[in-house]
């Protein structure tokens, strides 16, 4: 396999880190991951199962958002645990991370 | 407008498919457009009329319907708690919901008034505004007490400046400065297809109030049971309400439909943010998948007679 | 209506745009709540003058148009299969569509009727909804034969309970129970807007059918020889019974639009999921792409010439 | 029409709510699909007026609006280049913008003028759409030069072929075949209900334009004023062609508003894509967040005086 | 680079399978995904193009949908071999997967 | 952990390249992408915020897509560097990858 930084010059690893929660908590989400120190995110529209039930988007309340935030390692810890804390007990939320490659690392 | 009205019976073919679990589905776009129409069309209707009207009489209504808004709460809360052993924050939300009101059940108010020739105190749609908001606070403050956790200055713009809130009183400030002539232009839209819209609405309704009934299942008899006899006393509350503000027939009628309906939009809402420890879904089936149905079907003829019987002409 | 009719002025605009490339699309949203509109205001019409009608009137043309469906793909599939030299599973799939209906074609039929001040009986929404599902049966069965692993269940609940019957039926549900009275206050919507909605549609199906060109370009010549003649074919046979069954000449017209039309929806679905090996861009660009136009710019008008013709006032 | 017009008052709730943070919104399919029946809608009323017209009649009024179309935007980019200290590609496009037209602000002046009934030249929807094109090329030529990079044939499919175009041009086509009685059945929707869709789509236009306020106080002083001034330079300009056209007052107003409006969908999909050095927040900004609101709320009724005083009628 | 594990408390590996397929099969493909042991999934609406041509959302036999699901080696495994057995063959489909951090392991 | 290559037979390792940007670039982007050598594509529509402020789908100029393609490594390099060169000075973009196991490598 090509070792990774060979693929491009200026390529870096960072966290890529991927939630999926209710769309009421957009807002509130949106502020905190700024607050943590991300430089950016991304948003779709999503709809799902989980332990809280089906969450399709036919009834706003039971509407789904997939948000990414590309960041490093820290910022992704700091991420999961005010999350966890703060949303897991009450909100239907998933959250994972993996390594990615990206081309710009000094925007992320 | 009887249990046949074409309206009426777009809301059961909605249910009825939706039972049979029918993939028939308004496109949420369509949804959302059909109910920003009703909201306008509500509120410039009532804005022309409101133009004719003196403002001093609007205090008295404005200040006993809102206060109309935190009681009835207040009275849901207890029989939630104690008779429904439901928990403080699972009880304090569905308590708001059925402090607040549901437009859509108000649209069909109207409509059904207008097909029997009814008219009612113009300010109306001004108490359905007046209503989503007491009911809210108080629901916070029952499950969480004055909390300073509570960020209430977003709050409050998040509820004051909600769809619902922005397009009634607009349509109502646009009804009241254009005034009837100068809204006919805009009339084929607003005003005649009005039934129509609210038929589509109804039928999405339906299908919407269907698919809250395997919660209900889960949840049980007693919020069955709250969901249509809490209304019938709140019916009692509003219409007693407006027939001491001296409310025509029509207006006591639309009190008691307004008390008598629950929030499933703004509320609901709300609560998510402010008292995430309560279950959204026991509110939402309760408030979608029994009042609402119940009232559209039920209650509104009921209510109609009942303000009649009010007012001593009851038949 | 001519073919410079605006409704068909539309469609061609569509065409045009779409083969010339242009951006030019509607929101699917709004394609979907065209298509719903359409098919309540067939239904709701259609249950209104369903409301005049003697029930027993409706059993001979129910069981005969029933019998068409499942007569008509029978002899689709052996000319596909033998003469076009296409897979089982193909020629089974595009038969099964050629044997349903499109209610997009039989819309633009009620309006050329109407344009034409040529009444049709009343149960023919009734006839769209009976054609929808024979066709199906026979095409899963020349596919794969009485196949186990078919979910007849899942998919009879699929189809029956699709977009399409559910709003036609209760449409007309609608319609016979409200009457012509009750139904007034809805009109503005279901009845004075239908053509406009219908120019809209058929703006869009233009765009479509455009789009499915390239694929048949790929496919080749017998699949268009195929969406003219068997639809010719069909609207023959289509009217012929129409005939026999003692319908005006607006009904015996119809009877050969719904034959010669293609579905594009309903068959399509239940096609995708029980005859997976059946290439989907195949009957899709026969039916949208070469059926459906030419039954909007030739067809129609040719099916009245014909039912003209059968009741011996041709011309 | 005064400002007090119903239209008028739903861009002004919009534009307030949108100020305030309402969460209000239209959906985007809503949004869209208003957009294309007020295309539609003033495509075909211009048709049907054009087949009264002999064509000759035509030459001149396209000739030199489109050589009006070329010179504005040539006015424009040195007073954005060197007065306004823009970097090239942002002069350019800016320029760019406002050598173009807005079909929203046209269509406001349709319903401004049909409330004042006062009459237009029936090929007023043609001068848009010929005045949708030179900007973009003379904004790409000041931008780059006549660089080999740029994608001619690319670019003007996209621009020609557009929404907007295929829009306005396939509907004066569709009025002008069908005429008058051939439209008939469809004006329900397309004149009936234009001035409330005008509405609606008026409130969206009003959140959109409250959302721009904030990159305007970054980018400051400068573009607010172009964004007044250099309207009402361009309504000086095509008044006055108007009149050396021998317009009638209702065509001088058109023509000064077409040349005061600025693109907002056309020209900024293409300066984007064949300037993308260009900041398009600039131009959007200006366009939609000072131009729009300035010529619905000050513009038009003005544009209407001035008309009326080249016309020695002035009142 | 940061070991995985410290990342959070409670982080674990699982495995991320993401199948863009038609949207014809969402009820049969879902149905599949909660048999084979999944505990969610989440589903956004796509378009694309593929071995089987332009799939756009225009005309709604022709759309897309993107599912993925959080779970173990084993299901996942068992995701990707009845997908493949069952409809690579005749339906527009592609699935891939990847190695992600989740915070709370005992959801999937 | 199970050794990647057992999970299926014919499993292999590919890229999955992400790229977030501007929906005006929509056409352009794909027709790179399919020329330098990729075999498809998925999109589903986005809203986010980055450097160049925040783009939401209100307003159809200020809309983002989410593209993903799944491609050999060199293929990968030859789209990340390609649109490093042509997009990034001027528009809203990002770009990231990572390693994704595939089940039917030959269409990759
Ligand atoms: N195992 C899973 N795989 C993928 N998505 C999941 C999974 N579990 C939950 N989700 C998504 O996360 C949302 C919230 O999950 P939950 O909190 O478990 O209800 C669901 O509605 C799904 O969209
Ligand atoms: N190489 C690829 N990269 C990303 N998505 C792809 C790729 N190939 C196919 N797809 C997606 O998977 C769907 C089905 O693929 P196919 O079976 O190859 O037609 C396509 O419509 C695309 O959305
Ligand atoms: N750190 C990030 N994480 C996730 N998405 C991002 C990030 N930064 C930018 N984006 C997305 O990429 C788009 C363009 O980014 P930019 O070029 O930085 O404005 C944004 O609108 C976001 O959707
Ligand atoms: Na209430
Ligand atoms: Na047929
Ligand atoms: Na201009």
């Amino acid at each position: 396999m090509v070792p990774e930084d060979d693929i491009i010059m200026s390529t870096d690893t960072r966290k890529l880190v991927t939630i999926i929660t209710e769309s009421a908590l957009e807002h509130n989400l949106l502020d905190d991951i700024e607050r943590l120190g991300a430089h950016g995110y991304t948003i779709t529209n999503a709809r799902g199962k989980g332990h809280r039930g089906v969450r399709d988007a036919d009834w706003s309340t039971s509407s789904n958002i997939r948000v990414e935030v590309v960041c490093d390692a820290a910022v992704a810890k700091a991420i999961a645990g005010h999350f966890r804390e703060h949303y897991y007990a009450n909100y239907a939320m998933i959250l994972f991370m993996c390594d990615v490659d990206v081309v710009r690392p000094e925007k992320f | 407008m009887t249990p046949l009205d074409p309206i009426v019976l777009f809301f059961i073919l909605g249910l009825i498919a939706g039972v049979l679990r029918s993939e028939l589905r308004l496109p949420p776009a369509i949804y959302e457009g059909l109910t920003v129409l009703l909201l306008i069309s509500i509120g410039l209707k009532g804005g022309i009329e409101l133009a004719k009207q003196p403002f001093a009489e609007l205090v008295g209504p404005v200040f006993s319907v809102m206060l109309m808004g935190f009681l009835l709460p207040l009275v849901a809360y207890p029989v939630l708690r104690y008779l429904g052993h439901f928990k403080r924050p699972d009880a304090a939300s569905i308590a708001a919901h059925y402090g607040s009101v549901s437009v859509g059940t108000f649209a069909v108010a109207v409509a059904y008034l207008a097909s029997h020739d009814i008219s009612f105190e113009s300010y109306m749609p001004l108490m359905v505004v007046i209503l989503e908001v007491p009911a809210i606070l108080v629901g916070i403050i029952m499950a969480r007490g004055i909390s300073r956790e509570t960020r209430w200055g977003k709050l409050s713009h998040e509820v004051l400046l909600g769809k619902g809130v922005v397009l009634l009183v607009g349509g109502m400030l646009i009804g009241w400065v254009a005034g009837p002539v100068g809204v006919e232009p805009i009339a084929p839209l607003f005003f005649d297809l009005f039934k129509a819209i609210l038929a589509l609405f109804l039928l999405e309704m339906g299908l919407i109030a269907a698919s809250q009934i395997s919660s209900l299942r889960r949840y049980g008899l007693f919020l069955v049971g709250f969901g249509i006899l809490f209304p019938l006393f709140s019916a009692v509350v509003g219409g007693w309400l407006g027939l001491m503000l001296g409310m025509s027939t029509g207006g006591v009628m639309m009190l008691a439909t307004l008390a008598a309906s629950g929030s499933y939009i703004a509320v609901p809402a709300a609560m998510r943010l402010t008292v995430p420890e309560a279950n959204p879904t026991l509110s939402i089936s309760a408030s979608l998948g029994v009042t609402f149905p119940f009232n559209i079907l039920v209650g509104i003829p009921l209510y109609l007679q009942f303000a009649k019987l009010l007012h001593g002409s009851g038949g």
